[in-house]
């Protein structure tokens, strides 16, 4: 099987959705799911091959190289998966909505190009897909109108901004190496000044980290994630912005190699504590600063970016356990900040597009299966046992606290606080407390939206309880990396510093659980009151006054809050204002009196002339 | 002042020259500009000649015989003249043309009070 | 082979012929512009690969150069001609529907005019040949910016021709000062003559010949006529002035700078006027409400990147300038014809009065989109290997100054993206959903047809760049190698 | 202020001019394709005039370029003027004196006859197509002046004005086709210093003459036109 064929399959099959779609709905989204799935099985078939071909040899001189190997393969399949869930997701979110054909056909081209981004193997076709990954995302961020369109430009500005970035550092590698293949330039950085090899790190670091929104750079995701529809912000959440993750593993382990980076500076000043501070932070702020979001959708935005501080934190920090963490919380964030954004999705879908979380609650009686869905995510998302997520965390604190970086190791366990507060905050204001009387009549979830939320749940149960299958695949790919293997069993990590066995946990957990729920079973029985039998001052609350959801968090909130506005944004609003001023002022040289245009003309050839005369320049 | 004598037409050439350009850079009525761009191309056409003029020269004209080739001016530059006016003439017909219009339009010729198209 | 004079008068005899069909029927008369394009671009297509093996030197009279004139056909020139036929070509089919004032005949033979006049510049090997080819050009752009009679078409018109005719005069004194030390007119003569620009006498011509050329290239400071010009002329007109009239103008002062002088010492400075004027271009239209202002500096900052590729002086350098000036073409002209018949629907230039175009006029607006994608430099379309290739240059230098330079350049091109991507969610994502009444209004065909094609010709060659980087390696050569020129020529 | 910025900046650029036209001493013959043309001019093409063998035939290509100056000139005119030829009835024009009237249609004839002979002579004498033309063009204006209502036919001298550059182009492809050349001149060039000499040379500038006469009358038809 050509790996060019999946490629084949998925950019054509976007095009052929949009004209399948001229002519029957149906078949569309028959063919969108088929595409998708299509491709994800197909990728499955790839495990553990490496292959490598040249796809296409005409644009200018360079071969463009596809290639797959066990690092590229998880992020793809990945990808893929949580591409097609999200695109079945669609099948009844997007119904209502206008500009369907448009819809599925950029949701494709971006999924397709993001599969192009991880099989590429050398940095122009990564760049180009990376591009065309933008401005298809751009064209589907902006599909809600409104407050999106704010949202998309902005996205694509900064996007502009890291790709220009990290298309000099692509040519500038191409000037001095001759090279743009991976597996050519690998290592090649050894004997490049470190002056150089920073210089290249931070031209890539502008691109990857705006993709991954870490901390500086991370403006953008908020309203890009909140504002999108809503499978395409699971897309975007859960695989998107891993591009960049995935572009970082790549530059540090692949191109630069290991062992280059971890000497690129030394102490406090090295590349590999910068970025992993970073990471820290990006964990820090954005965390308390979804505690503060009432959007539900922004909420989980933000919970993104600091989620992607863990990923960052871990591969940068450059153990082979923290790099397991990475990668292992790269593949569970996808699959839980998916299933949220999807639970959060269902929610809005059947509201009419209500994300407030002041005006939900209680919505668990309506919408059960969803509340489940968003149970098991939340859990995954805090870390708690039995669940994916922990495992990576479990990861990152243990090497971090062993290899003594307790502030770090600090930052990421009260990131996890946060984490607590904010995810409860967002499954209680939604499905727990009083069900607001608008919402009587909501029913559940449809099968569409269901079955990707149900699925997922699963996977973050069966990968918490069984860490052991993503992890091999992790382990063989650090092993690729020139790490140190982990020892890995189906149920955890055996090693001398600590050994985890999510078997012994499943055990414990599971008596615990016996014991709870024999408590409750044997405690007395408390009394059923109905959700309207109140009195206040002796008579009946009104119905619209019951809901104490509403400013959820207040003290902390206004504690908090002046601390936490988001100044990087006013920043870059600022530049973004003053570079207007500036260009409305330069705009007045063209003053619209002829006259003065014939003196620019003079002025120039005079200063040629007097340049000329005075000094001999030329 | 043999200076004057050998630089002469150059100089009066390139006065007309530059005062034309004054004229356009300096004058606000758009029929002193159009002017100023006609002595311009008229200063241009007077360099042009004096670029082929041999001392004691003649037309390049063999109208009758006895005339010497040695004695004749360079042909060209009154060629390339005859070029320059008639372009001259055409880009003067336009621009007048152009002020008439402009004049219907605005009521004006004065060129600064005419700048709806800025910035 | 076909004699690429053919190139000329092909289009110049029916501009002359046009004023007779009025006796015949004032319908054929739109379709003479379409055939003589047509033709010159079979033309120059079928000498395209004879070029591409050794330039074709025509005399014209009989007369070897220097004594007559010559046309050079070189691979630069041949594409410029391909360039301006095939834009002029699809630009006359959006004429059909878009002309509709009742003089249309004038139209016509003003447009076939100025192509003649291009063509005439970027074939020609005689230095004052290249200039009455300019002036017919000029003229003829002065007056179709002016052919809607309104308001702003005139005011622009007057205030172009003025900068025009300065620009020209400056033209003619240095074209003057170069016959009256050299005693030639043929470029290769002249350049074979001229050994190094660095006395005064030789450096005069060609700052005047830089500045009078460069008015119609737009450099700064040198581009005041260009926002006013583009925005208040007909679409189609600001479509081929900013597709071929600008970059003729460039033309112009590349063969000036490289071949008739072979300065390369001044390079440097044209090297910071381009990032100069991509920067002002860039900066000004970044706030701009009218759309086709916001068209026009854009094309100043485009032509300002070209001058940088272009002034880098190395091989890759002029490569990727030409590829850009090709892509520039391309996506421009593209962008203002399809925003030319958004604004004739709409009725206004104002960028909100595009809101929901992308419901109203889906093709027109998917084209104006491409458009606007290329010219930012996303692939797969046209300007991405462009921007790629000059970047490349650029940084194979090895300079930190380049680097720098690079940066302004990027930074600019941010500030292009931010323009152009806010007029894409205003045509797709602003305004009513879906108010009733908006019904469709899809373009006729003859709008559509020539706005697809740049479609697809941005698209193919974006995916397949090396369609034309053959041609354009030996353009880029063929201004480096200076002496193989004057050799060809005066043998 | 703007006067002294533009004194300055003028004075730089004369400066410029100044140095470098010192390389360009006046009065001393060193043209070397001027020479040329003045030694062999006669031989190669046939007209005593060397200017008119140097413009219509050594460089006929700019005069081509020229004429078409001038002919996108007059369109572009008459396009921005917006030509509407109605007479507005009721308009009454001052009627010129009888002195003006009497001299016009005394000149008219003549000046149509020197106009004529300029360029039917542009071989041998100085003069030419656009001199004879440009003659030719001041007799139509002094019909304007002294003939009210009359009116040069606007059909006919489109009519003159095509044929005559299609003269030109037609003469130029022959060339091309006998003799491999743009305007090649194919015909005999005969004695020179006789009216009949010069090949192609006295055809061109008979076609050039009609057409700049026509189109520099319609210009100022044009112009006039808009001012009554």
């Amino acid at each position: 099987m050509n790996l060019s064929i999946i490629l084949a399959i998925a950019f054509g099959g976007a095009l052929l959705t949009y004209f399948s779609g001229k002519i029957s709905k149906k078949a569309r989204d028959v063919l969108a799911v088929l595409i998708s799935l299509v491709i994800a099985v197909i990728l499955a078939f790839f495990y553990n091959t490496s292959s490598r071909e040249i796809f296409y040899t005409g644009f200018l001189d360079f071969p463009l190289i596809l290639r797959i190997d066990t690092f590229s393969w998880f992020f793809a399949f990945t990808i893929a998966v949580i591409g097609s869930f999200s695109i079945i997701f669609s099948l009844s979110y997007i119904r209502k909505k206008g500009n369907t054909d448009y819809y599925y056909t950029m949701m494709l081209l971006v999924i397709a190009s993001m599969i192009g981004i991880i099989l590429s193997g050398d940095l122009v076709s990564f760049y180009i897909f990376w591009e065309i990954m933008s401005w298809s995302t751009f064209l589907l961020i902006s599909y809600n109108r409104g407050p999106a369109i704010a949202a998309g430009i902005k996205y694509i500005i900064m996007s502009v901004t890291g790709s220009v970035a990290m298309l000099v550092g692509i040519i500038s590698l191409y000037s001095h190496y001759g090279t743009v293949i991976y597996t050519e330039l690998s290592g090649l950085l050894y004997n490049a000044s470190s002056g150089y090899t920073i210089f290249i790190f931070v031209l890539f670091f502008i691109a990857l980290g705006i993709k991954n929104a870490i901390w500086p750079l991370h403006v953008w995701l908020p309203p890009a994630h909140s504002e999108a529809p809503s499978p395409f912000s699971a897309v975007l959440s859960g695989t998107l912005i891993k591009i960049g993750t995935y572009g970082i593993i790549l530059l540090i382990y692949v191109i630069v190699k290991i062992n280059v980076f971890l000497n690129l500076g030394e102490g406090i000043v090295s590349a590999r504590y910068i970025i992993a501070v970073t990471g820290a932070i990006t964990i820090l702020i954005p965390t308390f600063i979804a505690l503060l979001q009432d959007d539900a959708k922004r909420l989980l935005a933000w919970s993104t970016i600091a989620q992607a501080g863990y990923i960052i934190l871990g591969i940068a920090y450059g153990t082979s356990e923290s790099v397991a963490s990475g990668m292992f919380h790269f593949f569970n964030h996808a699959i839980f900040k998916a299933l949220l954004f999807m639970v959060v999705g269902a929610v809005e879908y059947r509201t009419n597009g209500v994300r407030d979380l002041n005006s939900l609650g209680g919505l668990i009686k309506k919408m059960p299966v969803t509340f489940v869905g968003g149970l098991i995510g939340i859990c995954g998302l805090i870390g708690v046992p039995l669940t994916n997520g922990f495992v990576s965390k479990w990861l990152i604190y243990k090497t971090l606290i062993i290899n003594n970086s307790p502030f770090l190791a600090f930052a990421a366990l009260l990131g996890t606080w946060g984490t607590i507060l904010y995810s409860y905050k967002l499954l209680h204001n939604m499905f727990l407390g009083q069900l607001p009387e608008k919402y009587e009549k909501l029913e559940r979830a449809p099968f569409s939206m269901q079955l990707p939320i149900v699925i997922l749940s699963l996977a973050i149960i069966l990968f918490g309880i069984l860490p052991g299958l993503p992890l091999k695949v992790i382990n063989s790919i650090e092993s690729g990396f020139g790490l140190e293997p982990l020892t890995i069993n189906i149920w955890g990590i055996t090693s001398d510093t600590g050994t985890i066995n999510m078997l012994n946990l499943f055990v414990a957990v599971f008596l615990i659980g016996i014991m709870i729920w024999l408590i409750f079973k044997g405690s007395k029985k408390s009394a059923g009151i109905g959700q309207y039998d109140n009195y206040a001052a002796g008579t009946t609350v009104p119905k619209n006054k019951y809901h104490y959801s509403v400013d959820f968090y207040g003290p902390l909130h206004r504690m908090i809050s002046p601390y936490l506005r988001d100044f990087i944004d006013d920043f870059y609003m600022s530049l973004a204002r003053s570079i207007k001023n500036l260009g409305n002022g330069i705009r007045r040289i063209y003053t619209g009196d002829v006259g003065y245009y014939a003196i620019y003309i003079m002025l120039f050839l005079a200063l040629l002339i007097f340049i000329q005369i005075k000094w001999k320049l030329w | 002042m043999n200076f004057l004598s050998e630089y002469i037409y150059y100089i009066g050439a390139f006065s007309l020259i530059f005062i034309g350009l004054f004229i356009v850079l300096a004058k606000k009525n758009l029929i002193k500009v159009i002017i100023g761009l006609s002595i311009v191309d008229t200063g241009i056409n007077l360099f042009l000649i004096t670029l082929g003029y041999i001392r004691g020269g003649t037309a390049p004209v063999f109208s009758k015989p006895g005339l010497k080739a040695e004695n004749m001016v360079d042909p060209v530059p009154q060629a390339l003249v005859l070029t320059a006016i008639v372009i001259g003439v055409a880009v003067l017909a336009l621009a007048l043309t152009l002020a008439i219009k402009l004049y219907k339009h605005y009521g004006t010729l004065n060129l600064r009070k005419i700048k709806e198209q800025k910035w | 082979m076909v004699n690429p004079i053919l190139l000329i008068v092909i289009p110049l005899g029916l501009a002359f012929v046009v004023p007779l069909f009025r006796f015949i029927s004032k319908k054929i008369e739109k379709f003479i512009p379409f055939f003589a394009l047509l033709a010159n671009l079979i033309i120059s297509l079928t000498l395209f690969p004879h070029v591409l093996e050794k330039p074709i030197h025509v005399s014209i009279g009989g007369f070897l150069p220097p004594l007559g004139i010559n046309l050079v056909a070189g691979p630069l020139g041949i594409l410029f001609a391909m360039l301006i036929a095939l834009v002029g070509f699809l630009v006359s089919i959006y004429a059909f529907a878009y002309i509709k004032e009742k003089d249309q005949e004038k139209y016509h033979i003003l447009y076939l005019l100025l192509l003649t006049g291009a063509t005439g510049v970027v074939l020609t090997g005689d230095i004052f040949n290249l200039f009455v080819f300019f002036e017919i050009l000029c003229i003829s752009s002065y007056s179709l910016v002016a052919y809607f009679g309104d308001k702003p078409g005139i005011e622009s018109a007057v205030k172009y021709l003025i900068q025009g005719a300065v620009g020209s005069s400056l033209v003619l004194i240095g074209i003057g000062l170069l016959y009256g030390q050299f005693g030639t007119l043929n470029m290769a003569d002249i350049a074979s003559n001229i050994h190094s620009v660095h006395s005064i006498s030789v450096f005069i011509p060609l700052v005047l010949l830089i500045t009078g050329f460069g008015v119609e290239a737009a450099i700064f400071p040198l581009n005041a006529w260009l926002p006013d010009a583009h925005s208040s002329a007909p679409s189609s007109i600001s479509a081929i002035l900013s597709g071929i009239a600008i970059e003729v103008g460039l033309y112009a002062i590349v063969r000036v700078v490289f071949t008739l002088f072979g300065a390369s010492s001044i390079l440097t400075f044209l090297l910071f006027l381009g990032v100069i004027t991509l920067l002002i271009g860039e900066l000004c239209a970044f706030n701009q409400e009218n759309i086709k202002r916001m068209l026009a500096y854009s094309s100043i900052g485009q032509i300002g990147l070209i001058v940088f590729a272009l002034s880098i002086g190395s091989l890759s350098g002029i490569n990727g300038g030409l590829f850009q000036l090709v892509s520039h073409t391309l996506s421009k002209a593209l962008l203002f014809l399809a925003a030319g018949y958004m604004i004739f629907r709409s009725g206004s230039m104002n960028i909100s009065s595009f809101e929901g175009m992308g419901k109203k006029m889906p093709y027109t607006s998917f084209a104006f989109t491409i458009g606007a994608f290329s010219i930012v430099g996303l692939p797969p379309f046209i300007g991405f290997p462009g921007k790629f290739m000059i970047l490349k240059a650029a940084l194979f230098e090895q300079d930190i100054l380049f680097t720098i330079l690079v940066f302004l350049i990027l930074l600019a091109t941010i500030i292009e993206g931010a323009y152009f991507f806010r007029v894409v969610q205003t045509i797709y994502f602003k305004g009513e959903k879906s108010t009733p009444g908006q019904e469709r209004e899809i373009a006729p065909l003859s709008v559509l047809i020539p706005v697809f094609i740049f479609v697809g010709l941005i698209v193919v060659i974006g995916i397949y760049p090396k369609l034309i980087t053959e041609i354009l390696e030996s353009s880029a050569s063929e201004l480096l190698n200076r002496a193989d020129y004057i050799k060809n020529i005066l043998p | 202020m703007r006067k002294l910025i533009s004194l300055i900046l003028l004075v730089i650029i004369a400066g410029g001019i100044v140095l470098s036209l010192k390389e360009i001493p006046f009065g001393i013959s060193k043209i070397k394709i001027g020479d040329y043309y003045i030694k062999k001019g006669i031989e190669e093409t046939g007209a005593t005039n060397i200017v008119t063998s140097v413009v219509v035939s050594y460089r006929g290509f700019d005069t081509l370029g020229e004429i078409t100056i001038l002919f996108t000139a007059a369109i572009g005119l008459s396009a921005v003027l917006g030509t509407y030829r109605k007479r507005k009835a009721g308009e009454k024009v001052e009627p010129p004196s009888f002195i003006v009237k009497t001299g016009c249609r005394f000149l008219f004839p003549i000046l149509l006859l020197v106009g004529a002979y300029i360029f039917i002579h542009g071989h041998l004498t100085p003069g030419g197509g656009f001199q004879g033309g440009a003659i030719i063009a001041s007799a139509f204006l002094l019909m304007y002046l002294g003939c009210e209502g009359k009116r040069i036919n606007e059909n006919t001298s489109i009519v003159v004005e095509v044929l005559g550059a299609l003269t030109f182009i037609v003469l130029g492809i022959i060339g091309l086709t006998i003799g491999k050349d743009f305007l090649f001149n194919f015909l005999p060039k005969g004695e020179p210093n006789t009216l009949l000499s010069a090949g192609i040379i006295p055809v061109i500038y008979i076609a050039i003459g009609f057409k700049v006469g026509s189109e520099l009358a319609g210009i100022i038809d044009h112009l006039i036109e808009k001012n009554q």
